[in-house]
């Protein structure tokens, strides 16, 4: 199971602040598409990630029990 | 007894020596907007040496909800941010010097100013300047303490040159959208726990604990009470264009100023004539009057229209607000302001 | 167009409805001190309707670097801390009815405040006055927010009557000796996050959002950034004297003011006649120029003598600065100020 | 093993934020006792706490991977 945390934007979009789902062996980048076409989430090519709070590149490969944060950039201030 | 630092000094992370160094140090605030206004109070109540701080805006109703600087005075009489900020800085403590500058950001004018801090708060309020600011962190090893929030998330994160990575080794393109205040809105609590952020990680640079520094990109929710704390030991890229080690600092390249600039965002759209330009305001005030409300102060110059309002600065911008069409603003330009050029 | 909330409107957590309700609603704030301001200061800039602060003291240089409204120009002349407050509120927002008492808060002063709020925000220093607002709390069925802070620590609650525990129950007896600002010192940066996390919790109960409340007890340090949130599910006591069945609200046994009272506490004791009394300022310091530098103002004389000081409110109580002698300082009571008295 | 994370006063007492230790079956109020005789740690009885993220009273007896959180009262404000 891979625990996905949900930031800012996201969570209102998915409308949850986490979800468990059954994806390991996907990249960081096809999770992100799964979730786009799956959940409806926008734009997520520019969300930032970290899996098990270490900063992530896209091509990072999921393992069973990782969790997973997506981080939308904000730019307020 | 009671001195004007006792419960600072007292808190075992400053203690008097970290007192005396903060007292000689210089920080570099850009922006005066809701971040900038927070930290630059923090530390000019702690007491830096000396504060810099820079804006391109004056202060509008909208601002006060979240910007501390700033009063309805300043809102009603249109006060440059930079200004008004520094009045409100002074009557707080006039032992810190604060400088404090009327001006639109870019890589030229950020570049001295930049040299001359030991730390640069970010309280800009885009990806494009601070991508900026990261490659002048990196060309004069200036650190830099990266700030930003949108509804009640906010996130920071201290950049330090030659130590951890930069702002284009975490992004490496400037985010084409991300949420801001005029996509989702702002309370002011995630400002303050976005600026407390900030500070705190000033005041260990300021009195040279680098050792005590966070080290972590730091995420928050104030609403929901989230907060992470992301490592990057391995984001740093070697070939990073701004920090690598064969680095062309891609964002200070000048873009040479030969015809007029506009930029568009927020229904408005701002243009800057190719060379600077100093206004005669009586003069343009006469005029502007035939056709709509006409104020101004030493700084600026407003003429609310029927359908939109023009800001004219004494330094040579023009926003005009209302509109996101570049052509009508073109024409308004053209029509009021610079009759006489193309 | 932009409005004076439009950003805040924006935020999903408040919309256009969560503001029409938060300008009808009324915050008390209990302490003008560090979290005092920083929470008054972020509602009045919300745009609540109407806001009482209340406090005892006057402004001091060793308040400026973490009391957010005031100025060097307050501590020069030694305005009372609820009316700087005030006027600073009000240039900040004139829509917010800002009401500021300089009151010694105690039971019996602050039961009718307590009513009429539709929260209360903790701004206090001890925890003596902080049972007597979980009594009122509990009494009057008004939520209270609690918030404290030491160092770089601090922590927050927020207690909803007949839901939550109360601070009795989480705290069976007023702690004797706990950390403050005077034996551990203060960063801003404590402050701003304590009161974040306090008016985002006042935001939800100003909007009728109680379901939205964080219901943790909320742990945290900025220099480290740490957090914890503590589930108190299992807390609360039915045989709790505050909040139980068989309650009998202890800390609102009101003391009958038969005699001198004498509080201690910072190298300052507190002296209070056992009926309230209004001073003939001008008689007074004609007759403690004699003795030392004499100040004031219409709420305020301030008598500096060579090894004290001596503060004089207009509500009949007395500071004596710089002894923590009981004998001393009722000494000097009765020498220079009610000589006439027992 | 037992987690013990400070807070406050506590972590510059002791000078760490967290101590591992094997005392499961103390109690939370025998385990302040403990800290105070062999860690040096001062007025404990005051001090709030927290197992597992959750409020404890002092009765509270510790279970093998517990995490204990102490937390000494603050008033300033």
């Amino acid at each position: 199971m891979i625990k996905i945390l949900f930031f800012a934007r996201l969570q209102e979009e998915i409308g949850k602040d986490s979800l468990n789902i059954e994806k390991a062996g996907l990249t960081v980048n096809q999770l992100k598409q799964w979730l786009e076409k799956e959940h409806g989430l926008h734009s997520l090519d520019q969300t930032m990630a970290a899996v098990n709070e270490d900063y992530a590149d896209g091509s990072e490969v999921l393992k069973e029990g990782d969790t997973v944060a997506l981080i939308p950039p904000v730019s307020g201030g | 007894m009671d001195t004007r630092y006792s419960r600072q000094e007292l808190f075992s992370g400053i203690g008097k020596e970290g007192q005396k160094r903060l007292q000689e140090k210089h920080v570099l605030v850009l922006g005066a907007g809701a971040l900038g206004s927070a930290s630059a109070e923090t530390l000019v109540r702690a007491g830096v040496g000396t504060l810099t701080i820079i804006d391109r805006d004056f202060v509008e109703w909208s601002n006060l909800h979240r910007q501390q600087l700033y009063t309805e005075a300043d809102a009603e009489h249109n006060h440059p941010k930079a200004i008004a900020a520094k009045n409100r800085l002074q009557s707080i403590n006039k032992d810190t010097t604060v400088k404090a500058y009327v001006l639109d950001a870019k890589a030229d004018n950020l570049e001295k100013l930049v040299q001359g801090a030991d730390v640069v708060i970010d309280g800009s309020d885009n990806f494009d300047i601070r991508f900026i600011i990261n490659d002048l962190s990196q060309k004069y090893r200036v650190p830099w303490i990266f700030g930003a929030f949108a509804g009640s998330f906010g996130m920071s994160y201290t950049f330090l040159p030659e130590k951890t990575p930069c702002l284009q080794c975490i992004l490496s393109t400037i985010p084409s959208s991300s949420m801001s205040c005029e996509t989702s809105g702002i309370i002011a609590p995630a400002v303050q726990m976005t600026s407390a952020h900030q500070t705190t990680e000033a005041l260990k640079i300021l009195t040279d604990q680098e050792e005590s520094l966070r080290r972590t990109l730091l995420l928050f929710d104030v609403w929901n009470t989230q907060q992470q704390s992301i490592r990057t030991d391995k984001v740093k890229k070697t070939d990073c264009p701004s920090c690598g080690k064969e680095r062309t600092y891609p964002y200070l390249v000048h873009e040479q100023d030969t015809r007029l600039e506009v930029l568009c965002g927020r229904n408005t759209v701002q243009i800057r004539p190719p060379e600077k330009k100093e206004y005669d305001f009586n003069a343009l005030a006469s005029e502007l009057k035939q056709h709509g409300n006409v104020r101004k102060n030493s700084y600026i110059l407003i003429c609310t229209l029927s359908d939109c309002r023009l800001a004219i600065f004494q330094d040579g911008r023009v926003l005009i607000h209302g509109t996101k069409e570049i052509d009508k603003a073109k024409h308004l330009y053209h029509r009021f302001i610079a009759k006489e050029k193309e």
